[in-house]
């Protein structure tokens, strides 16, 4: 039982989620995104800074459980000081682990910290845990760019 | 053997439980009532008793290991039926739980605040063969909001009368809604032609495809998009899945216009007193515990529909309505209302027998096992155009044979000398 | 032996397929996630396999012989609804899709033209602790209406705050709704004195008995009137039916005067083209296709719970709550959120761990096969209240023995020593 | 089979159906409704005229399958002529025969003709058609007498 924990809950995720970097919000910025698990209330306030066709800064305010907060500050370690382009390769990649169902052997070289998530796959219920940061982030940087922004995030005020 | 009919016929009845019960007489049923409500084949009421016995949780909110079970039992059902229609989009398919319902989602909401929000002053176009379903919630659109409700008309062989277009669709138009196949008539309209000509004004376009759905491929991704509708419906109990579940497939464009219709868990993003925010399709338009046993049991519909091959589901169809159209001219004093050409029409046929009324004549051919539908069939306006009351339908689907068509019309004969047509 | 337990409480479990099954490791499911779905006994499965199996066909409508029966059959479970209710009328009861389309139902037939109708100025009063299916549609109402949405708060202990009432029940309040059981807190509202008042002042009340309904014996017609809501929903999965349906059940006088909601099919009286008449009381709300074998499941869902008897299921949740509340105040730093008093509430019981998630509880519990959910249960101003974004729920229902709140206790504890919170 | 027909369609049915009693719309009358089985489409309108406390004529309009015409024709051979008391007591009877599902062996003195209708009692789906005109005269001698409509007739124009 508890290997199966164990496979979730890697020592590299709790020290994120105890130790988060880049936590906080941050100027300058181009956009800000708020994004949220309707299914348990999670949420994420998130930033992006885009300088010359790189990432130059990624900043946040969260709440949620391990597997999100680890996540959010893994990504910001990823994408941080990367090219858009190869952030949005990144991105992708990740997005595909999530997705495997536990079938996909993760890329150190690609990935770094975020291999520690490949555990997360088989537990379908937690995989929107780990991407609410990843499709805050996508988000943002898509209306920084001033691409269209991404369907999740159309919601209405009442 | 008739050309076209379903290769194993008699295999794919067996899939059948019910087509296994018999009349307090002893005799087989002969169910002809499918444009009503179908049967149900073996797979679709396993699979909905494997869910509840072994996976039955809440899902979306359940994240322990029955509600991923739940979970992913419910999103690979929507997978299956955009799959079915050829949905571009899996989030463009919401579940309902009907088709009335699918339709007043898309009535209601356009008379709220929004970009396509109708008022005093536009028009909205519907057709004299559609089902009540597909007429009332138009007339509580337009009687709320001031709009006109106008219609195209249909010709005395059961065909949309295409020359009033240029009158009915103008830039007044904001709506127009129409059924792709009738459910009393059996036409088959030309959607995509009125499609295009109702975009060219600007118009969203609305189609009940309740009766199409069961018998005609329908491939959404690959309909040339001026001639794409808008939104499209149908019923789970007429592709032979469960009742209790719906599907309303919307543009994502559409989708995201529309205001929500009702509020509750699931369809929003954030909950304060004060207000609140709401969720991206589809959960926007899915308030509350969803179908879950009945988008399961739908989806095995489908996926036992495309197993089938609906090319075939259709040729079966057409074979069958070809046989019952030439059986049912060869009965004295009997008129079919709605195309006779099975090229044009769907399998359901409605009539007339000259001197017996309707709900006598089921009667009739129900103490013969023949199950017919009485009355106006949900297409009360349809009938007025004939001047009648009601009529009598009989409605094949891919599990009726040629013999069951020979019963019924011996069913027909025997009631015209029951009740001494011929004295 | 625990007092108030049902007897025989391993036979009742054997009814149940699903408590059979295990988790991946082989050990036994803990379900305690029956606030969120209620699991089914194999006679409500059973029931909805014979009706599919045999007596398929749509109501009303179809009058041949399984068309008779498909009627019968769900008609019968209106009957058997309305007796598990109390309903003063069993065309009093209308099957809706699930609780919340009941809820929304009535919320937006009263923003439109009637003797009822929600205007600008008139206030709405709700309370802190709804569902949100009990809070979006009311919002939606006000904000389309002008009118003006009030609520009661509760305290610390989870309990309304009653003083409030002078200020929020006065002449411009139309409409009060409230929970009966809350599905967070658990807490058990002063229905029929909340009634009283609000009748006193003319508004008509609403109540959610989503959580009442499974745990309480309802009896309507024995409710003094003036104490007597106007309206009162529930929904079918939770009282071990099947989902795709829910119940409304309104007063005559409620239901007559409210304009109708959905338009379509069986909901009419005559349609013409240019207008149309609505059908009396149940089948004015329920327009199309109804959710026929979900009434059938529901019919002996209802049948189920009667022959144990409320008062019997109510007493093993009080005992189970009890018991479960003494258990859970052993885990060091667990804070329970609610009354603590098994009397005063139903069995969903909601708490903070301090120094864990309940993400991440409720993970450790699952791969202990102890099934509970976390979030916001769909009442996030409920945890706002308490400063909490989320929170962890287990529910047991009548099927839940002690042992199954041991290993509740037992997976919290291993919980807290996997997150080394006492390091 | 056709005894089971045989036992519905009684020649007494047939006969009334051929030649209705009583058709048509007269004056003078106190109340007129209109009533619809939503079922099927068959119509109704029906007027009363009581004086003295006797059912002194009941007129109507109707179109509907042999059952529904029979039996309007029938109902107002039995009801015309009574007191308003004494009608009310047959209809009461005749309901009860009707939703009896063919258990309740009918009363020749109270019921007259009507007892033919004893057969439909075994055909659910026809027991509708044997009331329209009965319910219809019900909700019209309640309007004529100043009492509440009957419940059925509630029905709002769209
Ligand atoms: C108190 C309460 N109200 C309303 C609902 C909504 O029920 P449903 O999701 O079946 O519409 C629920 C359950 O989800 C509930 O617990
Ligand atoms: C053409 C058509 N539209 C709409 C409907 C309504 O479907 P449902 O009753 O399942 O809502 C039907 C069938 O009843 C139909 O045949």
């Amino acid at each position: 039982m508890s290997s199966e924990l164990d496979a979730l809950y890697q020592e590299i995720i709790l020290d994120h989620y105890k130790n988060p970097h880049h936590k906080g919000l941050r100027d300058p910025f181009e956009a800000e995104v708020h994004h949220v698990n309707p299914t348990c209330g999670d949420e994420i306030t998130l930033r992006v800074h885009v300088e010359d066709g790189t990432v130059a800064d990624v900043s946040y305010d969260a709440v949620g459980c391990s597997i999100s907060q680890a996540s959010t500050s893994v990504l910001t370690d990823l994408v941080i000081g990367k090219k858009v382009d190869e952030a949005l390769s990144v991105h992708q990649t990740f997005l595909e682990l999530m997705q495997s169902k536990g079938t996909i052997e993760p890329d150190e070289e690609v990935l770094e910290d975020a291999i520690a998530f490949a555990g997360v796959a088989k537990f379908p219920a937690r995989v929107k845990c780990a991407l609410l940061a990843w499709m805050a982030w996508k988000d943002a940087t898509a209306q920084s760019l001033g691409t269209l922004p991404e369907p999740a995030t159309s919601s209405q005020e009442a | 053997m008739l050309e076209g009919l379903l290769p194993d016929l008699e295999v794919v009845r067996k899939d059948f439980p019910i087509l296994t019960r018999t009349t307090p007489g002893g005799g087989p049923l002969v169910y002809l009532d499918s444009a009503n409500t179908s049967q149900k084949p073996q797979v679709v009421i396993d699979t909905m008793v494997d869910h509840l016995e072994r996976h039955n949780a809440n899902v979306a909110r359940a994240m322990h290991m029955l509600g991923a079970e739940a979970t992913e039992a419910f999103e690979g059902a929507r997978d299956k039926v955009a799959a079915f229609i050829g949905a571009p989009e899996r989030s463009e398919v919401i579940f309902t739980k009907n088709a009335s319902e699918a339709l007043n989602l898309v009535a209601t909401t356009l008379g709220w605040a929004g970009e396509h929000q109708v008022g005093p002053g536009d028009v909205v176009v519907t057709t004299e063969m559609e089902h009540h379903s597909n007429i009332v919630p138009w007339q509580m659109l337009c009687q709320r909001t001031g709009a006109e409700l106008r219609w195209f008309t249909f010709d005395e062989d059961g065909y949309l009368d295409l020359s009033q277009a240029d009158e009915l669709l103008t830039e007044r138009t904001k709506v127009v809604t129409l059924t792709w196949v009738s459910n009393m008539l059996g036409t088959i309209n030309p959607v995509a032609e009125i499609t295009r000509r109702a975009h060219a004004v600007g118009a969203i376009v609305v189609v009940d495809a309740s009766q199409a759905a069961p018998q005609l491929p329908i491939d959404l991704a690959a309909m040339a998009p001026e001639e794409r509708p808008d939104a499209l419906v149908f019923t789970g109990h007429k592709v032979v899945g469960p009742t209790g579940i719906g599907v309303l497939w919307g543009s994502r464009a559409l989708l995201e216009a529309l205001p929500p219709f009702l509020g509750g868990g699931e369809m929003i993003e954030t909950v304060r007193m004060t207000g609140s925010t709401y969720a991206g399709i589809p959960a926007k338009f899915e308030a509350g515990t969803p179908p879950i046993v009945e988008a399961v049991g739908l989806g095995a519909a489908v996926e036992y529909l495309s197993a089938l091959g609906m090319e075939h589901v259709h040729a079966h169809e057409r074979a069958i309505t070809g046989y019952a159209l030439e059986g049912l001219a060869g009965v004295k004093g009997l008129r079919v209302l709605g195309p006779t050409d099975p090229a044009h029409r769907g399998g359901a046929v409605s009539f007339e027998l000259a001197g017996v009324h309707p709900h006598d004549i089921m009667t009739v051919l129900d103490t013969r096992g023949v199950a017919v539908r009485a009355g106006h069939h949900c297409a009360r306006p349809a009938h007025e155009k004939f001047g009648v009351q009601s009529s009598t339908r009989a409605s094949s689907y891919l599990y009726t044979t040629p013999e069951e068509i020979d019963a019924l019309v011996d069913a027909l004969e025997y009631t015209r000398s029951y009740f001494r047509l011929d004295d």
